[in-house]
This record gives structure tokens, C-alpha cells and sequence, in this order.
């Protein structure tokens, strides 16, 4: 079997003096779907950001598909296999749909661009429209449509469903189970939206002060009722 | 830093006692920036004569040193005139090529007892401002009034006047309406441009509008002058028939290699032709040239430095090597001597030069180089801007 | 009228002259935004190595201008690793003190190996004629400087507008960091920009050297003029560029053709009128 | 705590006093032949200084700032050449007014942008003003310069003696009493509200306070300073041209105050005087090539020192202070 | 009672997309209103508005009954309505002491004096010294921003609104960021506010929120969708469908 596609050791990382993120490593097989769960400000963002190289990195190591990738820049990273939608989305504002698609390619031909429209016929519709005048529902299928299309073999997916009206949460969801069925991505999703996050993963990590406070699966996060109770706050999942 | 401090001290105290017998000359000029050119021209003249006539003068030694005022910057020109008089303890100061800079040098001379030779700058009224000031370069008055008289002979009626807008511009632009009005020529129009000129088609249009048969003009040498020149053949104001008069200042030798055919025929008036044929030109020009490095670098600030040095040897042999400022100048009042420009003498009254001014054309030398050469002479011109100014 | 349409043509040859070298400018100030005051010396530069060919080695007119631009650039892209490197994203009083220390440099150098004196560049001989438009002749070579800056304008509109480096270039001005995340290498992109440019203000200095001469002080003397112009017309804009350029150009000849005596006051004056209504410039991005 | 805190900063301002009297003082021994030199140093660094407000302290670039020390240069020699206003101390009032009058103006038009096009702005105004003097010929004497300034003796006692020595000792009182004067400014609650607006304007609005106001008062004050070191060159030089409003010398200007490092008095004050013995010793030892090695320096300082020379010491120190 | 702050129908759209979709709020004194709403919703775009930060598209906005719709944030601030910024905007480089002189100066109308120091005002200081004491930065007076811990930059942020003297008073999440040790203290300052103060709160903790709120408004899409008592939020059907599947629907109410 080949080696995990990623693979965390003992990783952490912060801003300027503060650390955020504490000693985290985690490791995951081929298609795994896992999620990121905790209260604000807890370090998940700060997580896929690091994995991503835009946080100074202070420990730890990072290794994507076998091979150490810990001091390459984000654009090394992306080559290597790392997909990368950030919370913000950061949508190119003066590129068009079709030119921010564009730049996701890496290098693939420009009919590949086709299969972002099938997975969003709603980009295909707006592809001459500048990215600052999207919605924020196209905007999130954008940057993750432009991450897709460089076939990431890790796709880090920051709160997607943030600010989202629901019926667009369910196409994106919808999305992106169809991208895990398909077996060849592992995806880690950080998402505030519990049950959505918990329907789609197939492992759990929760984030307590930077450090992995708690893991396991989904089914034995709906179990222990005291896991829930303790780091998200809620009173319980029914 | 203490010991540095001492080391500077000593090494002021040591070049006081050692070079007692050195009399030094402090020369101004821009050595550096847009006009580092005209700086290095009166470096060049000041070799060649210091090449040509040696250092010694009896028993003393003649030492230059340069400070570089690369702009007209009274302040600055002030502030290093003052040190080297005081501390650098100069019996001379020359140079000057702004104006601004030798009236903010000039106060100090009756005090600093030291005289000064004006090298290149160009206005009248500076040898008023102080009985110690010499001037071996020539005024804008001088230059160009003659230019009038060319134009008036030619036939040409009515010209319009173009030039840069500071403060030798509107002197040039004044003299030849002067001599041409008083010719009894008509000047139809006066134009002033902004000193940062860069594309002068539009003003070519200007002219061919205003219906003059001929145009005069009057800018700072280096960029502008090539710019004026080629608009003036691409709009086809020569073909027009629309005469081009100007001073020398125009066609300096340093600037043809760039003008090139383009100002083939131009005609100016000018107090010195590199061309100019005469044994104590042609001793000058190799001198020059060798000094300068580059021979196509030469040109007309040379000669006002080499003149200026001929002045001051005069005035160190009258005094002997000591600081008299007054029986220095009187000493040089009314010297004459054959310049490499020709027969110059220094005005008793005005202390400034007064010598021949020429007509020139541009033309091919057999070398293929361009030079001005000369078609008519204007003997003995004194400085008409004086008297316009009173 | 007459005149109206000479000092049009005038103002459309001056302008475009203007936009040849400030073009590149534009890229590295509002793309990569540095404030570059040292864009005038790689035009000086070009204008050197343009001159230098042709005069010394006699090399014909097309190749000198290759020679110049790739030249330039090979000069350049040292510097750039180097010095400008540095320089990245720090404030503006930092780049501003940097690149003028590198145009003194620069000037120093150029007048110890070429001296002061005016450099020319020999046109061809299909360049050194004038045509005749009815009301007027206008001299060849200015037209072959509307045609580059036409060419140029073109030509850069489609690298940054259509090709993958443009696209590429600008959603890194957009965000670099999400750039990089897809995989964009920012600063191979960077330094092709920076040799874009430079290449660019060689070309200009080059096809412009008619109207602006080469000489070492030739770096400071038009710096103000570039900037003035790039911001006028919004730094990193093309269109941007061009209209100020063309503007510009008709607000400084109309002004020279007019009222001579006030041209700078004109020219000064309606770029404070435009900046205080346009504080981004005519067609600038938003930062 | 508090009280020794304030005695700290008044004990700070002693020593910036005493260092600006050494520093004179070790001047005029060692370049006794030489004053004029540091009399135009002094009236630089009083338009570095005043460069210093509106840029160290609030922020704004500017390559303009010359039109504030030509007008108030101008100010002082019109005032004597045409209005036979010959006290120094009249002189130096007139300057001041007039630079506090041009910083007003120069103020209401660079603010009304930021960034490069505030730079442009700048640069654009202080075309204008050379542009203006050059056309005014007949107040200014265009490019030929406005010569006839003749001070009378300063206080009816010290006559402008031509070694500089009556002007150098009037230039040192002057920078001393705005040095003074600025340092109190520094601290006073203007001041604090420009460090404010410097950091974050927006915040500064939301707590009730008009940036724009804040900094058109500035840029009137930094007038008024650049006015006194202009008339401090008028009466010293005797001659005004056109180079005090150039664009050149606006840019040099912030060079030195780039070199020595802004937001701190000091470090104007150093940046001044390096840069100016620095370009004054190589012009004189290489009068041809000098600009070259002022490029070098330049780069250097970047590279090596990129807060500035005073920044960039008192940084190493404080954090060495820190280490202790 | 007269409301203090009172927005009318604002509306506010960014490229096409609305942000704000005439929302009418009033506040009187002495409110304690929390603002929630899922993220995205237009809360910190809503404050905005209302501070002058950002120009309606329409609507007005009064304070004391007077209009300030076309005044600034600073004409708006000096009319009593003041904020507290979500991320930090303190100056870096000024001590926690100077930052609440500026503000007492700001608020007394002598930012613009030209010499003394706020040192010499006793006035000026024992405020300050009551401020720094019920904040509890007693310790950190005489270190710069960047030097004191995140925590108390957020004290420090509401110690600076207090030091104006607001009449209405808006906080934009007092306490994200703020470690646990930190937010007793927070609460506590928000407890001690002046009664006769006016606050809207914009906060994500709910546990906040109901300890402190007497009325909460909850706004979803760019539109009020609930206002009335806390106790009755959670069991509104709009608002559990606005957060469906987030926390704050399987919150019970303590």
C-alpha cells in the first residue's frame, strides 16, 4: 500500500510569538473524509492554513503522498497534490469566472475547464462575470471548483458552507460527497455546521486551544454526548 | 571617533604648513549632474593652460581645487566659496557657471580679499556686484546682438523670438529685440518656453502661424537644443524658408556629433569656433583635447576657463604670490592678448572681456566631424547688457 | 482648425512616445507595487546599449532595438534579484530611497563610460523622412513611435489580459497568497514581470530617443514625467496608461502651442484638477 | 512611576539639546573655516525636521516639501530686497508666515489623496510654486536668483559678518528653540492624536476626531518650520534661487530624513548632518563621481539599516536593553 | 422614552449583492441588545452602517432624534454613538495610558492643543486611573499595545469606548479571541457599564449572550428575522431554520 496521502506529525504553528496550534499530527488513508470540529478560534483555521504554507510554520512535519513537504512554498505544495479553499474564499475580484477557473488549471488543457460547469452548471452561466460581483454561494463554488480542477489529491475545504443560504449548502455538500465517493481525494473539511460536518466525514478530529483534543469517528461523536458537551458547547444531537 | 577627530585636525594643520608657498584657486562648477559637461570643460581649459604655461609662477606653485555645484544652488555655492577661502585658504575663486551662484559668491570677496574670475556665467549685472569680479567667458548681450545685425542684412523683416523661459533666455530675447528693432526689423511675436521642453513640434507650428520670415532662439545647450534643431527640419520650417538664427550656444561643438546633418547650415553668433583658425587656437585645442579625454567632449566653456587662468597667472605674477586682491584686478585692467578665440582685452571700466564675435555656419570639416565655421567677424564687441540695464 | 488638428497630431505622437516608456512603469508599480523611480535608468540604459550598437559596431537599426530591450534585461534581472528583492512590500519610503539610490549609481556609471555628452541613435533611412498629411508633414520616425506604442499597447493588453501569464500575473496582484495555493509560482512570475517592464522602458527609451535624448541625466530629468503619468492614468491599468498618456500629451502640447509661457503651469495644474477628482487615477485598480 | 517617567522625557530632551550644542560646538572647532557649510546644514535640518512632522509623524509622503522652505526663503529675501525689512529676526517671521501659509496650501491639496498619487500630487505642487517664482522675474529675479539681501545686525549688536559666524550662532538659537518647540509639540495632545491617525485613521475617526483637519494644522506647522529655515538660508546665503523650491531638494530632503529615520527628531537630525558631511567630503574628494558613491550609500542603508540610521542604532539598543 | 439610536430602513448592496435589506432597528437608553446571527448574515456590515463607516444605499440613521444619515464616523462619535472594532484597531505603538488620554482629550475638544501634556491634567489622569482600575490594566498603563497580552487589548478596546462617554455603545465581539482566564473580566466590565448606557452587542457565544442580553435581534440574510426576549429566540421556528444545522440551534437555553 502506498504511503498516506497526508500524513501530520507534531505540527506547530502561530502568528508572530503566539502559537495557535499545539503538537498537532493526525495521519489519513486514501479517501478519507475527515472533519475538523471546535469553537472559534481554536486553531482550525489556522490548521488547513499551515498544511496549506501560508502560516509560519514554528514545529512539526508535514508529509503529503510519501514525500516531506514541510519546507516547500504553497505553490511547491500545490504541485505535490494540496487543494487549498480558504474560509475567505478569495476569489480573484478583477479575474473573470472563467480566468479565476483558469488559474486552478495547473497546467491542464483549457477543455478541462468543462468539468468545473458540469459540477456547477451555475459558473457556466456566469463565466464572463468579474469575481467581485458574484454571490457568496458562487464565490464558495468557485474557489472550490478552482481548487478541484487541479486534481488535488488533498482537498482542505475551510468553513465552505459559511453565510450560505441552505439550499446552496445542500448542492455543496452534494458536491462534495460526490467528490469523496469518487475515492481518489481525501478531503478535510473544517465546517461550523455540525451536522452537515458530521454527515459528510467518515473520521473527526476536534480542536481544543491548538491542541487535538479529542478523535475518532462521527457515529462515536453522536455516542459520547459528554465529547460534544465539553468542546462544542451543545447541549446534545438529536 | 576621538582619535579621528585628532587625525583630521593634524592633517588640516600639516597642508597649512606645508604648502605655503602654493597659491591655490578654488574653482566652482557643475561637476556632477545634468551639467557635469560644462564642469568638465573648465577642467579641461584649466589643464590645458596649467599643461601649456606650467605651475610655477616665480617661486610659487599654482594649485586648483574643484568644488562641484551641480545645479544653481546660491546656498551651496556660497557655503563652499566660504570654505575654501577660509579653510582651504584659496587665493582665487573662479569658475561659476550659473549666475546665481557667482552673485551669492560675490559679497564675500572684499572681506576674503580675493578676486573672482567668472569662467562661463553669462548675465551682465554680475560684475557689479563686486569691484573684484573679472569675467573672461561673454554675456548673453554680447553674443547675440550681433545676431540682430546678421538678421537685419539678410533682409528678414520680421522674426519671431523663442526662448527658454528663465532668466538668459528673456536676456536673449531682449538684446536682439533691442539690436533688431533699432536695425528697424519687426519682432511679430515673443514665445517663452518652459525649460522642460521636451517635444518642440507643436511650437514649430506656432511659428509657421505667426507669418515671420525668420526665427530666433535662445536655449540651455544639451537636450533641448537637439530637440529644437530636429523639430525645426522635420516640420520643415528650413524648407519653409524660415531663417534660424541663434548664439553659439546652440550649435556648441560637444553637441553636433548629435545634431548631425540635421543642423548642417545653421548659422550662429558666437565668441568662440573650436574651428577657429589660428596658431594659439590650434596649440589649445590639442592641449584641450587631451585633457578632456574625449575630443568630442570639447566646447566653448573650455576657453572662458583657459582665459580665466590667463588672467589669474597675470594677477599672481602683479602681486607676487600675495593675497592683494585689488592690485591683483587693477593689475589685469585693460590686459590684452591673443586668445584662442583671438584679440581679447578686459575692459578697464567693466572688467569683463571684451573680444570678437563670430558668425558662424555649421558645416562637414574634411574629417567628416561637424564644426562652426567661421564667415564673419565682429570686431571688439564690449558688453552691450550693461548699458541696457542702467 | 487647422491648428487644432496639427496640435492634435503632435499631442498623438508625444503621447505615444510617453506611453512606449512609462508603460512598463505601470506594470511594476501597479502590479507589483514598487515604486520604482529607477524605471528612467533601464530606459537610459537601452538608450546606451541602442546607441552604442549602432554608432560603435554598426549594427543596423531593428537588431540594435533587440539588443537594447534584451540587453537591458539581461542587466536588469541581477539588479533585480539582488537589490529589488528586497524591496518587496516594504513601505514606500523604502523603495523610494533604494531606487534612487540605484539610478545615482547608475548615472554615475553611464557618465564615467560614455561622458555627458548627448547620445544619438542613427534612424534608418525609411525612418528619416516625413510624410506629407495635407496640412502637414510629420516626420517618420513619429510615426513609427504611434505605431509601437500602438503595437505595445496591443501586444501587452493581450499577455495580460489573454495569455496564462497574464492571468497568472494578475490573480497573484489580486492575492498572492491564493495564487500560490493553485499553484502559481509568484515570484518566477514577479521577475518575468520585472524583465517585462524593463524590457518595455528599454524599448522606450530606444523608439523615444528622438524626442528625449539619451544622456546620463536623462534617469532623473524624465523620472517626474513617468510618474506623473502612470498615476494620472491609475498604475497597473493599460487603457489607464494610454488615455493619460494621450491626455498628457494633449494638455502639454496644446498648452506649449497656445500659451507657451504657461505650459508647465497647465501641464502641473490639470494633473493636481485630476488627481484630486480621480485620487486612483482615470482608470485605476482598487488597491 | 509617573513622575519619573516625565523626568525621563524632559531628561531625554536635555540630552537632545546638549548633543544639538555639542555637536555645534565640536562644529565650529573643527570646521572654524567652514560655517556656511554647517549654517546650510542647519537650515536643512530644520526642513528635514519639518519634512519629519508630516511624514514621521503622520504618515504622508511627500516629494514636495521644498515649496515650504523656498516660500518661506523667498519670503525672507522679498521682505528685505523690496520691502527694506533688514532685521533678521522680521526676516525669519516673514519666512515662518510664509511657510506656514504654503504648508497650508500644499496641505489641502496633497491630502486630498494617499499613496503614489499623493506623491504626484506633491511633486506636481512644488512645480507649481518653482514655476511661480520663476514667473514672478521681477519679485524673485527668476533664475538669476534674488540677490540685495543685505541683513542688518541681529539684535542691533551682531553684524552678518562673511565668515558665517553671526549666521551660524543664529542658526544654531533657531534650531535649538524648534527643536524646543517641536518636542513639546511631540507629546502635547496634538501630537498624540497624529501618531494616532499615522497608525489608524479610521479608528482615529470613530473616536470623534477629523483626520484631515488634523493633518492641514500639521502640514501649517511643518510650514511654519520649513519658513524658518528658509529665511534662516535667506539671511545667511544673501541670495534665494530657485533651487529652494525644487523638486530636487524635496527629494534630497527626504533622502536625508529616510537615511536618518523618521517618526523621531533625531533621527532628522542625523540623516541631515550624514548626508550632508557625507556628499560634502566626497564632492570634495571626487568632485566627478560622487553622486555614484551617495547612490551606494544609499542602497547601503537599505540593506543594511532599513529603518534609518537613528531608528535602526536605537532599535539594537533598546533590544539590547530588552536581552539585559 | 425617546430612542437614542434609531436606524430606518437601511439597505445596503455590494455589486449587486444585498447585504442589508431594510433593517429598522431602535435603541433606548439603558437597552442591553444583543446582535446574533449566522455568519455572513450582514451583522459587522449593519454596525458599519450605522457608525458611518460604510454610506447606506438608503434608509436613515438618528441619533437623539437627529439625523446624522450624511454625517461621518467622527460627527457620529462626537454625538455620544461609539464602537468597539471585532478585530482589535488599537495603535501599536501607544501605551494603553495614552490610548485612553487621546480618547478623554478627543472627547473634551483638546486633541488640538499644541503644548502641555495630559500628565499635567489631574482630571485627565484620575479618569484614566478609574478606567485602567475597573478594567483591571492597572499593570500594563505604561506598555505599548504590542507588548500586552490579547486579552487585555480587548479590555483596552472597551475601556477606550468608555472613555468617550457613549451614548450608545457598540461591541463588536467583546470577547472572540480572548482566552477563557480573560473572559470573567470581560463580562464583568460589561456588567459594571453605566446604567443609563445604550449597548448593542454583536457576539457568537451564546452563553454570553444570554447572561448579558435583555432583548436579542437576530439577523439572517441581511434581515431582522426575530426581536424580542432571549428566552423566547431559541424556540422561534425562523431562527432555528436560519441556523439550521448549527450550534446555535442545538443550544438549549440554560
Amino acid at each position: 500500500m502506498s504511503a498516506a496521502p497526508i500524513e501530520v506529525r507534531k505540527l506547530s504553528a502561530g502568528y508572530g510569538p503566539t502559537r495557535v496550534l499545539e503538537d498537532v499530527s493526525f495521519s489519513l488513508p486514501a479517501g478519507a473524509r475527515l472533519a475538523v470540529l471546535g469553537r472559534n478560534g481554536m486553531g482550525k483555521t489556522t490548521l488547513l492554513a499551515s498544511l496549506a504554507g501560508q502560516t509560519r510554520r514554528l514545529d512539526g512535519a508535514i508529509h503529503l503522498n510519501g514525500e516531506d513537504i514541510t519546507g516547500m512554498a504553497t505553490a511547491a505544495r500545490a504541485h505535490k497534490g494540496l487543494g487549498y479553499v480558504p474560509q475567505a474564499r478569495w476569489v480573484f475580484p478583477t479575474l473573470t469566472v472563467e480566468e479565476n477557473l483558469f488559474v486552478g488549471l495547473k497546467g491542464r488543457p483549457r477543455s478541462a475547464l468543462a468539468e468545473a460547469y458540469r459540477m456547477f452548471p451555475r459558473l457556466g452561466e456566469r463565466r464572463s462575470h468579474l469575481g467581485a460581483r458574484l454571490s457568496g454561494g458562487e464565490q464558495q463554488m468557485l474557489s472550490t471548483a478552482r481548487s478541484i480542477l487541479g486534481r488535488p489529491t488533498v482537498l482542505l475545504l475551510d468553513e465552505p458552507l459559511e453565510g450560505l443560504a441552505p439550499i446552496i449548502c445542500e448542492e455543496l455538500m452534494a458536491a462534495f460527497v460526490t467528490l469523496a465517493r469518487s475515492g481518489d481525494m481525501t478531503i478535510i473539511l473544517v465546517e461550523q455546521r455540525i451536522r452537515s460536518a458530521l454527515d459528510f466525514a467518515d473520521h473527526v478530529i476536534i480542536l481544543e486551544r491548538g491542541r487535538i483534543a479529542w478523535m475518532g469517528t462521527p457515529d462515536e461523536v453522536a455516542r459520547e454526548s459528554q465529547v460534544i458537551e465539553r468542546y462544542l458547547g451543545i447541549g446534545g444531537l438529536h | 571617533m576621538k582619535r579621528l577627530v585628532l587625525a583630521v585636525l593634524a592633517a588640516a594643520a600639516f597642508q597649512g604648513a606645508a604648502l605655503a608657498d602654493t597659491v591655490k584657486i578654488g574653482v566652482i562648477g557643475p561637476f556632477s549632474g545634468p551639467f557635469a559637461l560644462q564642469g568638465k570643460n573648465f577642467k579641461a581649459g584649466i589643464d590645458a593652460y596649467m599643461a601649456m604655461h606650467g605651475t610655477a609662477i616665480g617661486d610659487d606653485t599654482v594649485e586648483i581645487i574643484y568644488r562641484d555645484v551641480p545645479k544653481a544652488d546660491p546656498a551651496q555655492s556660497k557655503a563652499l566659496a566660504q570654505e575654501l577661502v577660509v579653510k582651504e585658504g584659496v587665493q582665487y575663486l573662479a569658475g561659476f557657471y550659473f549666475t546665481p551662484d557667482a552673485m551669492a559668491a560675490a559679497p564675500l570677496l572684499e572681506q576674503a580679499n580675493v578676486p573672482m574670475v567668472i569662467m562661463n556665467a553669462a548675465t551682465s549685472a554680475i560684475v557689479t556686484k563686486s569691484p573684484l569680479v573679472v569675467r573672461t567667458s561673454f554675456t548673453i548681450w554680447q553674443t547675440v546682438t550681433p545676431t540682430a545685425q546678421v538678421a537685419f542684412e539678410d533682409g528678414t523683416r520680421k522674426i519671431i523670438t523663442v526662448v527658454s523661459d528663465y532668466a538668459p533666455g528673456h536676456d536673449a530675447e531682449k538684446a536682439f529685440q533691442a539690436g533688431f528693432e533699432k536695425a528697424g526689423g519687426t519682432i511679430v511675436e515673443q514665445l517663452r518656453l518652459p525649460m522642460a521642453t521636451n517635444d518642440f513640434s507643436p511650437i514649430m507650428q506656432r511659428i509657421k502661424d505667426s507669418g515671420a520670415e525668420g526665427l530666433f532662439v535662445f536655449l540651455p545647450s544639451g537636450p533641448p537644443t537637439l530637440g529644437f534643431v530636429k523639430a525645426y527640419n522635420e516640420n520643415g520650417l528650413n524648407k519653409a524658408g524660415i531663417k534660424f538664427y541663434a548664439p553659439g550656444d546652440l550649435t556648441q561643438e560637444s553637441d553636433l556629433p548629435a545634431l548631425g546633418d540635421a543642423a548642417l547650415g545653421l548659422r550662429t553668433t558666437f565668441h568662440y569656433s573650436i574651428a577657429h583658425d589660428s596658431s594659439e587656437n590650434t596649440a589649445f585645442v590639442a592641449a584641450a583635447r587631451k585633457a578632456i579625454g574625449n575630443p568630442a567632449e570639447l566646447s566653448f566653456p573650455s576657453v572662458g576657463a583657459f582665459d580665466g587662468m590667463h588672467v589669474i597667472y597675470k594677477m599672481i605674477e602683479a602681486t607676487g604670490g600675495e593675497a592683494d586682491a585689488q592690485k591683483a584686478v587693477d593689475a589685469v585692467k585693460g590686459l590684452s592678448w591673443a586668445s584662442p578665440r583671438g584679440p581679447v582685452s578686459i575692459d578697464a571700466e567693466s572688467r569683463h572681456i571684451t573680444q570678437n564675435i563670430y558668425l558662424r555656419e555649421v558645416s562637414k570639416a574634411e574629417d567628416g566631424s561637424y564644426i562652426n565655421k567661421e564667415l564673419r567677424t565682429f570686431e571688439k564687441q564690449g558688453d552691450p547688457g550693461l548699458a541696457a540695464a542702467k | 482648425m487647422q491648428s487644432a488638428l496639427s496640435v492634435a497630431v503632435d499631442a498623438l505622437a508625444y503621447g505615444m512616445v510617453l506611453f512606449v516608456i512609462s508603460i512598463g512603469l505601470s506594470v511594476t508599480m501597479g502590479l507589483m507595487r514598487v515604486v520604482n523611480l529607477a524605471h528612467g535608468a533601464f530606459a537610459m540604459i537601452g538608450g546606451y546599449i541602442a546607441s552604442y550598437a549602432t554608432q560603435m559596431l554598426g549594427i543596423g537599426y531593428a537588431a540594435a532595438i533587440l539588443l537594447a530591450v534584451f540587453g537591458t534585461i539581461a542587466i536588469a534581472i541581477p539588479i533585480e534579484r539582488l537589490l529589488y528583492r528586497r524591496i518587496y512590500g516594504a513601505p514606500e519610503l523604502t523603495q523610494v530611497l533604494m531606487t534612487i539610490g540605484i539610478t545615482f549609481m547608475i548615472i554615475g556609471i553611464a557618465n564615467y563610460v560614455f561622458g555627458p555628452t548627448l547620445k544619438t541613435i542613427p534612424l534608418p533611412g525609411e525612418l528619416r523622412g516625413a510624410l506629407d498629411l495635407g496640412f502637414r508633414s510629420i516626420a517618420t520616425h513619429r510615426i513609427f513611435a504611434i505605431l509601437c506604442g500602438l503595437a505595445v499597447a496591443a501586444l501587452l493588453w493581450f499577455l495580460i489580459e489573454k495569455t496564462a501569464f497574464g492571468i497568472k500575473l494578475r490573480a497573484s496582484v489580486d492575492n498572492a497568497s491564493m495564487a500560490a495555493a493553485l499553484g502559481v509560482r509568484t515570484e518566477i512570475i514577479y521577475a518575468a514581470s520585472f524583465a517585462v517592464a524593463v524590457g518595455l522602458a528599454a524599448l522606450g527609451g530606444v523608439v523615444g530617443a528622438e524626442l528625449l535624448p539619451v544622456e546620463p541625466y536623462y534617469a532623473l530629468r524624465y523620472m517626474v514625467t513617468f510618474l506623473v503619468v502612470v498615476s494620472v492614468g491609475g498604475a497597473g491599468s493599460i487603457p489607464g496608461a494610454l488615455v493619460a498618456c494621450l491626455l498628457l500629451g494633449s494638455i502639454d502640447t496644446a498648452g506649449r502651442y497656445w500659451l507657451p509661457e504657461f505650459g508647465e503651469f497647465f501641464f502641473y495644474l490639470s494633473v493636481i484638477v485630476i488627481i484630486c477628482l480621480f485620487p486612483r487615477g482615470l482608470l485605476g485598480r482598487r488597491a | 512611576m509617573r513622575a519619573g517617567q516625565s523626568t525621563r522625557r524632559v531628561s531625554t530632551d536635555l540630552v537632545g539639546i546638549a548633543v544639538i550644542l555639542a555637536a555645534a560646538g565640536i562644529g565650529f572647532l573643527l570646521f572654524p573655516d567652514n560655517l556656511a557649510l554647517l549654517t546650510r546644514i542647519i537650515a536643512l535640518a530644520l526642513l528635514v525636521l519639518s519634512l519629519d512632522l508630516v511624514t514621521g509623524y503622520c504618515g504622508i509622503a511627500t516629494l514636495g516639501h521644498a515649496a515650504l522652505y523656498g516660500a518661506g526663503s523667498y519670503a525672507a529675501g522679498v521682505a528685505a530686497a523690496h520691502f527694506a525689512i533688514s532685521d533678521p529676526l522680521l526676516m525669519t517671521l516673514a519666512g515662518i508666515t510664509a511657510g506656514a501659509a504654503a504648508g497650508l496650501v500644499c496641505g489641502l491639496v496633497i491630502l486630498r489623496a494617499t499613496g503614489l498619487p499623493q506623491l504626484v500630487l506633491s511633486i506636481a505642487t512644488v512645480y507649481l510654486f518653482h514655476e511661480l517664482a520663476n514667473k514672478l522675474s521681477s519679485w524673485t529675479g527668476g533664475s538669476d536668483g534674488l540677490s540685495g539681501i543685505s541683513p542688518s545686525p541681529l539684535l542691533g549688536l551682531f553684524a552678518f559678518d562673511l565668515w558665517g559666524r553671526t549666521a551660524f550662532g543664529f542658526g544654531v538659537a533657531l534650531l535649538l528653540v524648534v527643536f524646543v518647540l517641536l518636542r513639546i509639540l511631540a507629546r502635547s495632545p496634538f501630537g498624540m492624536l497624529c501618531r494616532g491617525i499615522k497608525e489608524d485613521p479610521l479608528r482615529i475617526r470613530s473616536m470623534g476626531a477629523s483626520p484631515y483637519r488634523a493633518l492641514a494644522k500639521m502640514y501649517v506647522i511643518s510650514g511654519a518650520v520649513a519658513g524658518a529655515g528658509g529665511a534662516l538660508n535667506a539671511i545667511s546665503t544673501q541670495v534665494v534661487g530657485l533651487d529652494s523650491l525644487s523638486f530636487t531638494l524635496s527629494a534630497e530632503a527626504l533622502v536625508m530624513l529616510v537615511l536618518g529615520g523618521t517618526g523621531s527628531l533625531y533621527g532628522a537630525l542625523t540623516g541631515t548632518v550624514l548626508f550632508m558631511l557625507f556628499a560634502d567630503f566626497v564632492s570634495a574628494a571626487s568632485p566627478f563621481h560622487w553622486l555614484t558613491m551617495v547612490g551606494a550609500l544609499l542602497v547601503a542603508i537599505v540593506l543594511f539599516a532599513p529603518k534609518g540610521l537613528y531608528g535602526s542604532i536605537s532599535d539594537y539598543l533598546a533590544r539590547r536593553r530588552g536581552t539585559a | 422614552m425617546s430612542p437614542i439610536l434609531e436606524a430606518r430602513n437601511l439597505q445596503k448592496a455590494f455589486g449587486g449583492l444585498k447585504v442589508i435589506d431594510d433593517v429598522s432597528l431602535r435603541l433606548e437608553p439603558g437597552d442591553r441588545v444583543a446582535l446574533i446571527g449566522p455568519n455572513g448574515a450582514g451583522k459587522t456590515t449593519f454596525v458599519n452602517l450605522v457608525t458611518g463607516n460604510l454610506r447606506s444605499d438608503s434608509g436613515d440613521v438618528l441619533i437623539g432624534g437627529a439625523s446624522v444619515t450624511h454625517s461621518g464616523p467622527a460627527e457620529r462619535a462626537h454625538r455620544g454613538l461609539v464602537r468597539s472594532f471585532q478585530v482589535t484597531r488599537l495603535f501599536q505603538d501607544m501605551t494603553a495610558e495614552e490610548h485612553l488620554a487621546l480618547a478623554i482629550l478627543e472627547r473634551d475638544g483638546k486633541t488640538h492643543r499644541l503644548a502641555g501634556s495630559y500628565r499635567a491634567m489631574p482630571q485627565v489622569m484620575r479618569e484614566i486611573g478609574i478606567l485602567l482600575s475597573t478594567l483591571g490594566l492597572g499593570t500594563v498603563a505604561h506598555r505599548k499595545v504590542r507588548e500586552i497580552a490579547y486579552g487585555q487589548q480587548r479590555l483596552l478596546e472597551i475601556a477606550l469606548a468608555l472613555a468617550l462617554r457613549p451614548k450608545v455603545l457598540l461591541l463588536d465581539e467583546p470577547a472572540a479571541g480572548v482566552p477563557q482566564s480573560d473572559t470573567g473580566r470581560i463580562e464583568a466590565a460589561l456588567a459594571d457599564l453605566p446604567a443609563d448606557l445604550a449597548v448593542l452587542m454583536i457576539e457568537h457565544d451564546m452563553d454570553l449572550v444570554f447572561r448579558f442580553a435583555r432583548r436579542v435581534v437576530v439577523l439572517a440574510a441581511g434581515a431582522i428575522i426575530f426581536d424580542g426576549p432571549p428566552q423566547a429566540v431559541t424556540r422561534d421556528q425562523r431562527v432555528r431554520e436560519a441556523y439550521l444545522g448549527s450550534y446555535a440551534n442545538v443550544r438549549r437555553a440554560h
